[in-house]
């Protein structure tokens, strides 16, 4: 395996790391389920993607590899569609999302950096 | 490296946990088991890799699989529970 | 045969030999034994349609899939952003937004793009509109302007 | 580092335990289980157990919260017992139970040997016979497949008869419940397009997938068990979109009740036929001219059995605890 894979798997895993955790921490902080969802699809996404890409480019056989591909594949499926379904099935219950009034912003975190930087 | 990631996604595992425990709409809840479950496919496949040992991957790939079919099946008991009385006392019914 | 038959058939085969890896004879009849149960019971549950095996999309889904990715890279930036934000203030707007008649494979890959991209979800799917929510006012604005409805319909025909 | 990887989730496991004691909502204390089963497999994962793992991943996260939830639809959501004064609520009681046995099993890991110790009895015992023979005995990949079809193949089978006897019970306890008579099911979710496209696409996989396990349990994790469990699922998912009509019509429940006992039968005429070609119950150097081959024929016919019993009776349960809820859950 070249240096460049290698350095390119590094980075592809540190920066997953980094969305799994914004995923998170958005999770903890935004103020309604509607909002964290947006947060958790952060994770469900991009960080996922990266993370397998990472492990992909440092599969040691080819049976790895399409394993890897098949699991992103399935994640990339389900995860919306799972999303989706539960933000449908919070609304027809009648869970309201928290909206600002006319051109307003929802002052969330009165509170400054409480579980941010 | 392996580790690090391995760090990041426990520590995004620990902070879905509170979101678990603190609902505060059973929605919520379902939602951070859902990442929660993301995050143990990506924990278990850097694992994997972090012993040396990737065959693991098989369970990840049954996590990918499971992990739809419960979300789907928590949706379904609600559908039943809105017309059983025992509709749940935090969101609103629709009127 | 259906042409979807053969092309689950041959899916079938593709995962159990990822999967497998393993080229026994042994192996070699289990997995033949196994593809030819899960088509009956597929056939059964009747589950092979061109709504399982949408073979018309395969000549374009890549070129999408690229710029799904450039989309979701940006989005991701911004919603990033705005959970490292240190004073939190969100704007977040539902709407239902107009669109012409699609297909229903159509709708699955327009709902599911709209959800994959962080920062809009999709919470409904009607004949003609599609109900979303969106964690900032301005990522409604952009599904307005219809670019991903544009694509998707390329692909859809 | 690995330690400390252990520690996080283990001290993750008892947050978990802690909060499943103390949330009173019945649905937030499912959620956290499938939490605890998710921990628990990824801890399994660590200590290399791989394929504890892999039943965990498919029986403790996944269908035990269905079942579970199934089971709730039925109950109700909320504890009720501590706010009824009349109802024999004695936490007391119990707390000092869970204490002084909890006190006891602590006491006796004094007398432990420690973990991964050379001279531990798991070390010396019948493990190292397993671990150095199971290769010329028995030629396979996975010693744990070997231990459990082969080694133990006594206790695996009974497992099985277990899974059947609780199949059966579930079905005498709630059949008799329950009428006949046709109920109709409202698709709620068939007009749901995405879900129902994308779980069309997923079935056959899941499927093949079940049986891929199911024949590689010699090769990798896995085997009859988890097999059985993720086989049954697609079905699951089937009868949750397009309704327990529609999964009926698929698999008739009097095919499924006789493939359940089927499978059981199937592990004891291994056993049988073992015993007519002149060796003992389950010794399978017996069903074929040499050893290595009458070990692989007959782990893969067990490990089959268990296959077909496990799916079977996941799909009984299912499907007899959902006719309930949905009889319950009509509108008056």
């Amino acid at each position: 395996m070249s240096m460049v894979t290698t350095y390119l798997s590094w980075a592809l895993l540190v920066l997953g790391g980094f969305l799994c955790v914004s995923g998170s921490v958005g999770l903890l902080r935004f103020p309604d389920f509607f909002t964290r969802m947006h947060a958790a699809s952060v994770t469900d996404t991009l960080a996922t993607g990266m993370i397998l890409v990472g492990l992909m480019l440092q599969a040691p056989t080819w049976i790895v590899f399409g394993k890897l591909v098949m699991i992103l594949v399935f994640v990339l499926l389900t995860s919306p569609t799972a999303g989706h379904a539960l933000a449908k099935a919070a609304l027809h219950s009648g869970l309201k999302p928290l909206l600002p009034g006319k051109g307003g912003k929802i002052d969330a975190d009165p509170r400054p950096s409480a579980g941010g930087v | 490296m392996f580790t690090a990631a391995a760090i990041a996604v426990l520590v995004a595992m620990a902070l879905a946990l509170v979101r678990a425990y603190a609902g505060p709409t059973l929605y919520d809840r379902i939602l951070a088991v859902n990442v929660f479950g993301t995050k143990t496919v990506l924990l278990i496949a850097i694992v994997g890799f972090l012993t040396g040992r990737p065959e693991f991957l098989d369970i990840v790939m049954v996590y990918a699989l499971m992990n739809f079919i419960t979300v789907i099946g928590i949706l379904r008991f609600f559908e039943y529970s809105v017309s059983h009385a025992s509709a749940n006392s935090e969101t609103i019914k629709e009127q | 045969m259906k042409i979807q038959t053969l092309s689950l058939t041959l899916l079938l085969i593709i995962f159990w030999l990822l999967n497998s890896g393993l080229f026994k004879p042994l192996i070699f009849i289990l997995g033949a034994f196994s593809v030819v149960l899960v088509l009956f019971i597929s056939s059964r549950m009747k589950v092979i349609d061109e709504e399982s095996q949408p073979l018309h999309l395969t000549k374009n889904i890549p070129a999408y899939y690229a710029w799904l990715l450039k989309e979701l890279v940006m989005s991701n930036i911004k919603v990033v952003s705005t959970i490292w934000q240190g004073h939190l203030q969100l704007q977040p707007a539902l709407t239902t937004i107009k669109m012409d008649h699609l297909s229903d494979m159509g709708k699955v890959i327009y709902a599911n793009s709209i959800s994959l991209t962080p920062g809009t979800v999709t919470t409904d799917v009607t004949e003609n509109s599609i109900t979303v929510h969106a964690l900032d006012k301005s990522s409604i604005t952009d599904i307005q302007s219809g670019a991903m409805e544009a694509r998707v319909r390329k692909l859809d025909n | 580092m690995e330690s400390f990887i252990h520690i996080i989730i283990l001290s993750m496991l008892v947050t978990t335990a802690a909060a499943i004691v103390r949330v009173k909502d019945l649905f937030a204390v499912t959620m956290l289980a499938g939490i605890y089963g998710l921990l628990s497999a990824s801890f399994f994962v660590l200590m290399d157990a791989h394929d504890v793992a892999f039943t965990e991943a498919a029986v403790g996260a996944g269908i035990s919260t269905l079942l579970i939830l199934t089971t709730l639809s039925m109950t109700g959501r909320f504890e009720k017992a501590a706010e009824n004064p009349k109802s024999n609520y004695k936490p007391a009681l119990a707390l000092t139970l869970v204490t002084v046995t909890g006190a006891l099993l602590i006491y006796g890991t004094q007398d432990m040997p420690a973990f991964g110790a050379a001279d531990a009895p798991v070390q010396t015992h019948v493990v190292p016979r397993y671990l150095n023979d199971s290769a010329t005995e028995i030629d396979i990949p996975n010693v744990v497949a070997s231990v459990l079809a082969s080694y133990r193949g006594y206790d695996t089978f009974g497992e099985v008869v277990v899974i059947f006897t609780a199949g059966i019970g579930v079905l005498a306890l709630i059949m008799s419940t329950v009428s006949t008579a046709p109920v109709a099911l409202r698709a709620s979710m068939e007009e749901h397009v995405i879900l129902r496209i994308v779980s069309k696409m997923l079935i056959p996989l899941i499927l093949i997938f079940g049986l891929y396990v199911q024949f590689h349990g010699e090769y990798g994790p896995g085997g009859g068990f988890q097999a059985g469990v993720i086989f049954a699922s697609a079905f699951f998912l089937y009868a949750m979109l397009f309704g327990l009509t529609a999964a009926r019509k698929v698999v008739n429940s009097n095919w499924v009740q006789a493939l359940a006992a089927l499978g059981v039968l199937l592990y004891g005429s291994v056993g049988v036929l073992a015993m007519i070609n002149g060796g003992n119950f389950l010794d399978y150097n017996f069903l074929a001219q040499d050893d290595v081959h009458g070990q692989h024929m007959g782990i893969l016919f067990v490990e089959l059995g268990v296959g077909i019993t496990v799916a079977s009776v996941m799909i009984i349960i299912f499907f007899t605890f959902s006719t309930h809820q949905q009889r319950d859950g009509e509108p008056d």
